[in-house]
């Protein structure tokens, strides 16, 4: 196996359009993967010391996180706290202090387990991903590209992810087996855009209930130009139990899933209501 | 085979690994370092946490390719007999080391929260720890040893 | 007695090296020239070992030996019996050791395992203890036991008759508790070599450094004088380093190649290497009187052993004798079982037995104070053993009972908080 | 919603092998020439510290520091046979070996000493503080350094090997009537939980813990003992559970065998009862295993409490959790 650390965007492009060589981003999966024989790569490319995919920053309205930022940094980011509260929540729960400093949000979508943490609070918070080959860029919604199989062609880079900030209020809540490094058994994501206390634009995802986290556009649409309130919640709530029971069918999960969800639907949501639950 | 170059504990090094060499095997195999620990081999453990950058690591989830031109301190790195980290003073004098398997990759947790953090509450000493497990003491005296080192560290 | 170091708070010895990462556990010691050796396990919970290929691992470059069944003098080990191969022919649980590679290094090794062939007949398994009882299911062990119950120890006291008789309120319910591993922190490891004395020499991690000398010479036909265990440090045990997991596979590889050999269970093989604790399925039926002094009880405990005997025996002993909780009860009847089944083998963890009937007693306790209407601590404060109270199998204790004293002390905090939202 | 409750649990262990298996330990003991001591034993320390409890016995009994002690354990080359750390049994069992031996190799050391204070009975011999001399007389003592020094010249040495053997009959095969253990150790524990009646999570708020020791030979000890079982006792009553495929393991790894970490455990405060249990070593008896039994009942007790249901099968997972509660409310099917 050759391992490459290149040392721009560039380069990395061009050894992974050569070489048919696996992109190593934080390597919390990947190098455990190699290692139960799950992964045999026939190479790698350590993204590690590219220091600009690590980004994290505003341009334009938009939040910009290159794909090798960490789990850490971003849970560490007033800007991600302030504009992408959701996505700074899930960042505070995922794995271990160790595996937060390590994973990268790039990787979280790289490997995209069912239980990814990261990816319900982006969907939620309308993330575009950013894509690169030799060929060239492409950017598109997350949802685009979670719908996608493959997920990434041979050679495809995830440079990062622009969040709009349109002003979105968004939280994020998970419910594992345990407080710390706990797999996700559900997690939520919800974003909405107020006017005054109507809610604009919601948008509801859903991780650890089939295959990929996904974004429910139905709710996010039932739940849009209301009076954010205590009877949205539980109309939410309902609904929310019934995406679930549809997505997980007979699984055996499904009886306990679809009950849960309740909770974890309503603590994402009461994290944006402001205080006193208007 | 791959050439990389390491600072740890102080000491620069220049080794050849293979490309699917994990840093634990490196640091244990190579360098005789052999106070970092395996429980799990998968990161939930945190027994073999070492700070990498000024970041605490599962060092079974590195490789030793991706630790090139990193900065590493292993438990050999800190303190000793004539003088101890408060970390591991504190350790010792409340009882927190038990049967002793979790306790190197417990100090270096605690080392680095308190180098970040010389006044963490109850709360961020117990997320700061909650990635290494232990199945003796308990937690309890873990994380009282925590506060006592970093009450010591204000003095 | 007043005494000036006891009963202080004396720091240990041994956690100053255990701080600066000195301290040496079993993986961390080495010889130079040594192998490494891993284990080749069962997939199937019950099989017969038909042949095993070892010539695709031996080809490999590197790989010393692969030894199975026919290269241990004396195939078996365990505590109460010896009814645990070595390495088996005759597979009772998935990851029963059939073979074992020695090689240059551990990647080599790893490799070579995977490459021996074993060819196994699947035979008829039992998984549920209750099913395995059954007399015309065939034992797992037919020398051993004509049938899978390993052990049946009943107690009776008193009249049940009477003792219902006096109940005016019973309680009958069913308890399950689950297999649980000890999930020490450090997995197994070993180093045996030959010594410039021609000594088996074994270094390892055990609880009992004796008996594991016991076994390894009984394996290879040493004299105890030859085998020396010497115990490193221990990163945990809780029961689970009582059975033999790695010792005698390394002691007979080192016997066999004359080379020092190093073993480190991998976290899974650990899973696979050593016991369990007890599953345990408890119906109970206990009686009180309306003013809630316990009357009668009757209990059926049984036990899922496992594939080996094992602690079993003593365990589900314990269980039996502890199954009234701390409390006088007058008239009692309780039969407790260990059943051999093709689950991983149980044995000692903490707590031994009593661990499981502790649940059953005391929610029993409850559910009675409720039914009768007092507090749950009224309901044990009128039935703790006291000095000179007699025990269900007629024992009377004669001093230090003190679990009045402990239930004054945790009064206090039995005050029932608030809800919140 | 999120409701609280509080639970009680109560144990007894009956320590040592039990029903008449030979439980017996054995501890060699030798004084060094400058006082200091040495003591082996086959008791491997598997990390709850009984070599520094057997270190604090042999300096009580000389009047020495427990770091004047070294004690070496577990090699079947050097030590002799002390049974298995296992049963609660090190510190009662081994410890009461390493009593006797301390005290044999004591009692020549305080015959010599007799003759050379011109005492008629070693009774009126003291050891204390590192001081070898005549009770009651502070004026007539030497360091013990140079008493066993000086006794080294002259050919004697106070070295001894002692075994001890716990009390314990069998049972009636047929009736189980008899006295399987000696001693017992008791204990209670109380917890308080928190239910997510949405969820079915259970948060364990705080555990107290109170139990009986005999006599705490090491405080700091028991305290960790206490804690330990307390957090074991929590994964058991909650997390812990081997998945089972046709005796396949579903979930051998950390990253499915879930145990609590730091954030899972939550306040413990430990008591301990001292009641000296005649038999032990300076009255203490064994709490490895007991220090783990109640905290089980104590949360099962506790969910009861708060949410009205009795789960009867351990892990009491949120699954069971919800369904116990839903059968509760008459919901059926859900």
């Amino acid at each position: 196996m050759k391992y490459f650390q290149p040392q721009s965007v560039d380069e990395a492009l061009e050894i992974a359009h050569t070489s048919e060589a696996t992109f190593l981003a934080g390597g919390t999966d990947l190098v455990l993967h190699m290692r139960t024989g799950k992964v045999q790569p026939l190479g790698l490319i350590d993204l590690g010391k590219i220091s600009v995919l690590r980004e994290i920053k505003e341009i334009e309205g938009s939040l910009e996180i290159g794909s090798m930022a960490t789990f850490a940094e971003l849970g560490k980011s007033e800007l991600v706290f302030r504009k992408a509260h959701a996505l700074w929540q899930a960042c505070q729960t995922m794995g271990s202090p160790q595996i937060r400093n390590q994973a990268t949000i790039g990787g979280n979508l790289g490997n995209c387990s069912p239980a990814a943490d990261g990816l319900p609070a982006l969907l939620a918070l309308g993330a575009e991903v950013c894509l690169s080959t030799k060929a060239g860029n492409e950017i598109l919604p997350l949802e685009s590209l979670l719908s996608r199989t493959p997920l990434l062609e041979q050679g495809a880079l995830i440079r990062g992810f622009h969040i709009p900030m349109n002003g979105q209020k968004s939280g994020f809540a998970k419910l594992g087996r345990r407080k710390a490094l706990a797999i996700a058994r559900l997690s939520v994501a919800v974003s909405v855009q107020l006017n005054g206390s109507r809610t604009d634009n919601v948008r509801v995802a859903l991780g650890a209930v089939g295959r990929r986290a996904f974004l429910s556009e139905a709710l996010g649409q039932e739940l849009s130009g209301q009076e954010l309130n205590n009877e949205l919640l539980e109309k939410g709530v309902i609904e929310v139990q019934r995406i679930v029971r549809e997505a997980l069918g007979t699984r055996a999960s499904a009886p306990y899933k679809r009950v849960a969800v309740a909770g974890v639907f309503r603590e994402a949501l009461t994290s944006i209501i402001p205080e006193g639950g208007q | 085979m791959i050439e990389i170059k390491l600072v740890v504990n102080e000491k620069p090094y220049t080794l050849n690994v293979e490309p699917s060499e994990r840093l634990i095997d490196a640091l244990r195999n190579r360098l005789g370092l052999l106070g970092t620990k395996e429980g799990c081999g998968e990161g939930e453990c945190g027994a073999c946490t070492i700070i990498m950058d000024g970041k605490t690591v599962n060092s079974c989830l590195v490789l030793a390719a991706q630790a090139n031109g990193s900065v590493l301190t292993t438990i050999e790195g800190v303190g000793n007999r004539r003088s101890p980290h408060p970390v591991q003073k504190a350790f010792v004098e409340v009882g927190a080391v038990q049967c002793g398997f979790c306790t190197p990759g417990m100090v270096l947790s605690a080392k680095n929260l308190l180098d970040k953090n010389s006044h963490p509450s109850e709360t961020e000493i117990g997320i700061a720890m909650s990635g290494n497990l232990c199945r003796c003491t308990g937690y309890d005296k873990i994380l009282r040893a925590v506060k006592i080192a970093a009450e010591e560290g204000k003095q | 007695m007043k005494t000036s170091v006891v009963g202080s708070r004396v720091t240990r010895e041994d956690a100053w090296g255990k701080v600066f990462g000195q301290t040496k556990f079993p993986a961390d010691v080495n010889l130079p020239g040594q192998l490494y050796a891993v284990v080749i396990r069962s997939p199937h919970p019950h099989a017969r070992v038909l042949s095993i290929n070892s010539d695709y691992a031996l080809e490999m470059a590197g790989v010393v030996a692969v030894l199975s069944a026919k290269d241990v003098p004396h195939n078996a080990h365990g505590v109460l019996f010896r009814d645990q191969p070595v390495l088996a022919e005759y597979v009772r649980m998935v990851g029963d050791p059939v073979a074992v590679v020695g090689a240059e290094t551990e990647e080599i090794a790893r490799e070579a395992a995977k490459r021996v062939q074993v060819e196994y007949e699947v035979l008829p398994t039992v998984f549920d203890p209750e099913e395995a009882m059954k007399p015309d299911v065939l034992p797992l062990h037919p020398s051993l036991r004509p049938t899978n119950v390993l052990y049946h120890m009943p107690i009776r006291r008193g009249s049940m008759e009477e003792g219902w008789a006096k109940a005016d309120v019973v309680i009958e319910k069913e308890y399950n508790t689950q297999h649980v591993d000890h999930a020490f922190l450090q997995p197994e490891a070993v180093l045996a070599y030959l010594d410039e004395r021609g000594h088996l020499v074994v270094q390892t991690a055990t609880q009992y450094a004796h008996y594991d000398r016991g076994e390894i010479a009984h394996a290879l036909g040493l004299r105890f004088s030859q085998v020396q265990v010497k115990t490193l440090a221990v990163g945990g045990a809780f029961g689970g380093r009582e059975d033999i997991s790695l010792q005698v596979i390394a002691a007979l590889m080192a016997w066999k190649t004359l080379r020092p050999v190093k073993m480190e269970n991998t976290r899974e093989e650990s899973f696979y290497s050593h016991s369990k604790r007890h599953p345990m399925r408890m119906q109970y039926k206990t009686g009180a009187t309306k003013d809630g002094k316990l009357v009668a009880m009757e209990a059926k405990i049984v036990g899922d052993s496992g594939a080996y005997a094992s602690w079993s025996i003593n365990v589900l002993r314990k269980a039996a004798v502890h199954a009234t909780g701390p409390y006088v009860i007058p008239n009692v009847s309780i039969d407790s079982y260990a059943v051999f089944t093709n689950n991983p083998f149980s044995g000692a963890m903490r707590g031994f037995g009593a661990a499981q009937t502790v649940l059953a007693y005391e929610s029993q306790m409850d559910l009675l104070a409720k039914e009768i209407g007092i507090s749950p601590l009224e309901i044990r404060l009128r039935n703790i053993f006291k000095v000179g109270s007699t025990t269900a199998t007629g024992q009377v204790l004669t001093s230090s009972v003190p679990l009045d004293q402990c239930l004054a002390k945790i009064t206090p905090y039995l005050q029932r908080g608030g809800e919140s939202e | 919603m999120k409701k609280r409750g509080i639970g009680l649990g109560c144990s007894w262990y009956g320590t040592g092998y039990g029903n008449g298996f030979p439980d017996v330990s054995s501890a060699f003991v030798e004084i060094h020439d400058d006082g200091s001591a040495t003591v082996l034993t086959g008791a491997v320390d598997v990390g709850q510290g009984s070599n520094s409890i057997f270190a604090q016995i042999v300096a009580e009994e000389l009047g020495l520091e427990a770091q004047d002690i070294c004690v070496y354990s577990g090699d079947t080359d050097a030590t002799p046979d002390s049974g298995t750390t296992a049963a609660t049994r090190q510190t009662y069992n081994t410890g009461n070996a390493v009593l006797k031996a301390v005290r044999q190799a004591k009692s020549s050391l305080l015959v010599y000493a007799a003759r050379e204070f011109s005492c008629p009975t070693p009774e009126g011999i003291e050891l204390k503080e590192g001081y070898i001399g005549v009770k009651g007389d502070p004026s007539r003592r030497v360091p013990l350094a140079d008493l066993v020094f000086q006794a080294r010249l002259r050919g004697e040495r106070f070295i001894s090997a002692e075994s001890s053997t716990a009390r314990s009959t069998p049972v009636d095969p047929e009736t189980g009537q008899g006295a399987p253990y000696w001693p017992y150790s008791f204990g209670c524990q109380s917890a308080e939980v928190e239910v997510d009646t949405e969820t079915g999570v259970v948060q364990v708020l705080k555990v107290v813990a109170v139990h009986d020791v005999g006599k705490a030979l090491n405080p700091t000890q028991v305290e960790g003992q206490i804690a330990g079982g307390v957090t074991q006792g929590i994964g058991y009553a909650l997390l812990e559970e081997l998945e089972l495929d046709e005796g396949k393991i579903k979930n051998p790894a950390f990253s499915s065998y879930l145990i609590p970490t730091a954030l899972d455990v939550p306040n413990i405060e430990a008591f301990f009862v001292e009641d000296a249990e005649s038999t032990g070593p300076f009255g203490a008896k064994g709490l490895g295993e007991p220090a783990m039994l109640p905290t089980v009942a104590a949360i099962i007790n506790a969910i009861d409490d708060a949410v009205g249901v009795r789960i009867t099968s351990i892990p009491a997972t949120p699954e069971k959790i919800l369904k116990a509660l839903a059968e509760k409310n008459g919901e059926v099917n859900r």
